[in-house]
């Protein structure tokens, strides 16, 4: 099964449907351990990009990511804003030319960590989304396919486990010891896009 | 929620267009974008200076471009750092052709944001510096962790690296003035009541009737510990006693000191703060070469105040005591 | 009752000399009074500015001692005049000579403490002329009533006599600018939540979660009506229009405009209203000199701002654009 | 029956409980059509009388009453200040060399009368002070005794009587109409400061 241009545009919008309903519940996931704007940010930059994507041409999976990825960087902001941004340029370089089957995908999602790590000067464990997008990469590389059913398991079960994790990146590091017992909004952002990705996958 | 605001969306740029009709001898806009810059940006063979941040902590940073201080100020979000592509107009508006100097607070947003900006101008061939403030003695420094947060100390930094370039310096000698002063200059702060984002309408923290955060980000973020209110001189105190140790005063050093109101600090209070801290300098013999109260790096409507202290050299005295025009520091 | 203070009774003295010890290259307090007077009080040969009243206001009124503005403020308990023996002190600290404007705030207590302390000051010898501002167009003049309020206007008559004393002028020129500027500057403000006396603790008045009180007082008297909170954009258009009529302002006029937050308004806010004012203004081609933007005369932690107009002439731009080293007014 | 200088001390330390009791009473009143002081003011001011009259020495009622007057006008501030130390500073002036029987009272409250009036550029009928002095005076005139009785009757009445006036002197002025139905607090510490006249003057 392979990620054609329309699932691509679809992923992306059905993304925002779910940032747009849990705006506040992200808000206030941040309230908690840092600055409140974490839902604020992900609305104002996935609606631009639900507004854009479906009106526009694309010739393949590569140019609906890298719009996605100029909208972000530049309706973002914060610190989320530059780490979508470059989890989906890497993604969008990565499949350049190529058609998105379950080895592109995770050779894309790939580079998207390695993005996210350089950007971020983060690794795993940190609490923030790398945690979320790593632990998807893991199941990515167990199976041949885009399984949607196990790439949302492993990024539900990845978002949960942040709670118990120490902040020592991003604005949560500031809390040290009492970031715990907490959600990682950016992890919980995440999550939501792929279970966006996986939704996408089962219309088909 | 209660604010002179017409749409929680539109808030910065209806600030952006007040601002620059309040200052039209000395700042303009770049249409189309967040950034205010000098009115004669872009200022022929001088350094310039850029910094911004997210909105909300007015008068900075718009308020303190002019001749002597910033040339340009990129303004994101309310609480939001801005977005590359942003810094980067404000860095192409403000280059006359001897390098650009980032001020970059530093929280992880503001510093991926500035970095992806000074990438893009790098390529477009522009000379780009950056310095990274971190004075928030209230959340310590560790290897582990994204260290310090810039807070109102960035102040100084825009004062006097801005005078540096003023004076002719050039882009090493600017960034190594601005080095000087984030090496010098420590702050913290304390919140009686939290701000609300005027987009979710929402108290940014909370606080009970008789507590009061110290050691409070300039973005309502947790700091130290949530205790009960005590007087104004045992908090002047308490930021005093942890904002000075790290400079090594001693009998012979001169610092600037600043009381800056968090937004919604009835200036009165500010002064009863500042005399308990001026006789504590004056009981350790330091001696204050000037003294700066008011709102300088506020949180909305937070009330509380931080302290900031700036050790200081005779060339840092030069610089501080020279000419600005920026609406928010005139000297 | 949240406040950074010691001890509510011990406020406005610890207030004092936490102004002294921010700015003792400008000002030193008079030994055992409320008298906050210029460091080279009394200035030999120039006509001396006092002025004063209730505490509460800051950075009015001592923020405005120094070079080219006051040269005595006199301050009373939170909101409340002071008493004529504390004003005797400050017209006696600044006599050069060539003898003491007093500048009274439109307010029963004010007019009548700074009179008798004038009439005592005259029994020892000393020139003195008053004047009495009352630029707040809140509250109708009539024959009947003890006229309106003087609330911000007040700082432009202190910069703008201010200058012609240190230019020189006679104790009648100083008086007769001083005049002037009463006579173009007109005021009105706006109110979102209250003040609260640090003495009572309680709220000086209340206001529903969606209500302001237009006109409303420095001292949070009510003022001409509470009303639904409006828009940014609806308030600056009622302020201005409230203000501007009674100046008959023409297309060849220029003015100087001050939007002034009343303690606990975010700048942010500040710009926002002046963005419509500014618009205001240009649309009916009044021509703006200079923009003041800031915290100028206060009511402790009140939300809210006020909008002061002064129409000027070739005369008053030149007072208003020349120096002045009182650290709340640098120029 | 004569006012002697013991109890013209009493009188105002008396007057200095009252207005100590009543202090949140006189703000809150002073909250309703002006800036919420008067309270303060005047228990600021009465405190300092109190604690400094009984240990002085005094040769005549006059004395008593320019202490009086020079700590109010020192220590009050505002409008009240002033006022009650215009008003205690003619009655002090009018006494001066004489023993206070009813004749000279009443000339003492008849110069405090015209005192209050022209450093308060302000008549009866405004909502001020004067509104109570002055029937206090009328009264005076009617009988030759001091009548404690009679002058705390007519502070009495007076006082509520300002509720129905509209002021047209003082703060309460800029609320024209809106002042009505509110007593003035001035009034009602006048009141305070004759009801403990009359007290004094039963103790004897
Ligand atoms: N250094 C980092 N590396 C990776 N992710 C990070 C880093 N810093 C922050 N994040 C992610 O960004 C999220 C916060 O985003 P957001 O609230 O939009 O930005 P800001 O913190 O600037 O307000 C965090 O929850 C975390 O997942
Ligand atoms: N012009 C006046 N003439 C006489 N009495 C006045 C005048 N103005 C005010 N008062 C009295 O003073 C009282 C207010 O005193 P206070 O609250 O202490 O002073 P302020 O009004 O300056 O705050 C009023 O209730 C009124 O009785
Ligand atoms: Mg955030
Ligand atoms: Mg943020
Ligand atoms: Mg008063
Ligand atoms: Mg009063």
């Amino acid at each position: 099964m392979e990620l054609d241009v329309r699932q691509t545009v679809d992923w992306m919008v059905k993304a925002n449907e779910k940032v747009q309903e849990q705006k506040d519940y992200l808000s206030q996931l941040d309230r908690a351990i840092g600055d409140g704007d974490h839902g604020i940010n992900m609305a104002r930059g996935f609606q631009e990009i639900a507004n854009t994507l479906p009106n526009e041409e694309f010739e393949e999976v590569s140019d609906v990511l890298k719009k996605t990825a100029t909208i972000v960087m530049s309706k973002v902001g914060g610190a989320s804003g530059p780490l979508y941004g470059t989890a989906f340029l890497k993604m969008s370089m990565e499949s350049k030319g190529s058609n998105v089957d379950g080895e592109t995908f995770e050779k894309m999602v790939g580079a998207a960590v390695e993005g996210l790590k350089q950007r971020g000067k983060a690794k795993e464990g940190e609490k923030t989304m790398i945690d979320v997008w790593s632990p998807v990469l893991d199941v990515l590389k167990e199976v041949s396919e885009i399984n949607g059913e196990k790439i949302r398991e492993a990024a539900h079960t990845a978002m949960e486990a942040t709670k118990d994790m120490v902040a020592t990146k991003g604005r949560a590091a500031y809390l040290k010891e009492r970031s715990k017992d907490h959600l990682d909004p950016g992890s919980v952002s995440s999550y939501y896009l792929f279970e966006a990705l996986a939704e996408t996958l089962e219309k088909g | 929620m209660k604010k002179l605001i017409n749409d929680p969306n539109q808030v910065v740029t209806e600030m952006l267009e007040g601002i620059v009709s309040a200052y039209p001898e000395s700042m303009k806009r770049v249409e189309g974008t967040t950034c205010i810059v000098r009115k004669d940006a872009p200022v022929k063979d001088k350094v310039a200076l850029v910094s911004g941040g997210g909105s909300g902590h007015e008068p900075a940073h718009a308020g303190f471009v002019g001749q002597g201080m910033l040339d340009a100020a990129v303004a994101g979000e309310v609480f939001t750092s801005p977005t590359p592509d942003q810094v980067l107009e404000g860095i192409k508006a403000v280059d006359g052709g001897e390098g650009v100097l980032l001020v970059i607070k530093n929280y992880t947003g503001d510093v991926m944001n500035f970095e992806m900006a000074a990438e893009l101008a790098e390529a477009e061939g522009i000379n780009v510096e950056k310095v990274v403030v971190n004075d928030d003695v209230a959340v310590e420094d560790s290897s582990f962790t994204t260290g310090r947060r810039g807070v109102a100390g960035t102040v100084f930094v825009h004062k006097l690296a801005g005078a540096k370039a003023e004076a002719g310096g050039s882009l090493l000698e600017v960034k190594e003035v601005a080095e000087k002063v984030i090496a010098n200059v420590r702050s913290m702060g304390v919140a009686l009541s939290p701000c609300i984002m005027p987009t979710s309408g929402e108290p940014g923290f909370e606080l009970a009737e008789d507590e009061v955060e110290m050691g409070v980000g300039i973005h309502g973020e947790p700091g130290i510990e949530k205790k009960k209110l005590v007087t104004a001189n045992e908090i002047a105190k308490e930021l005093t006693e942890k904002v000075l140790p790290e400079l090594e005063l001693d009998r012979s050093v001169e610092v600037a000191v600043m009381v800056n109101g968090m937004g919604a600090t009835p200036e009165m209070e500010l002064y009863v703060v500042n005399r308990k801290i001026q006789a504590i300098l004056s009981e350790k013999g330091v001696q204050v070469h000037e003294t700066f109260i008011g709102e300088y790096m506020t949180s909305l409507e937070m009330a509380g105040c931080s302290l900031t202290v700036l050790k200081l050299d005779d060339e840092l005295k030069e610089l501080l005591d020279s000419r600005s025009k920026a609406p928010a520091f005139r000297k």
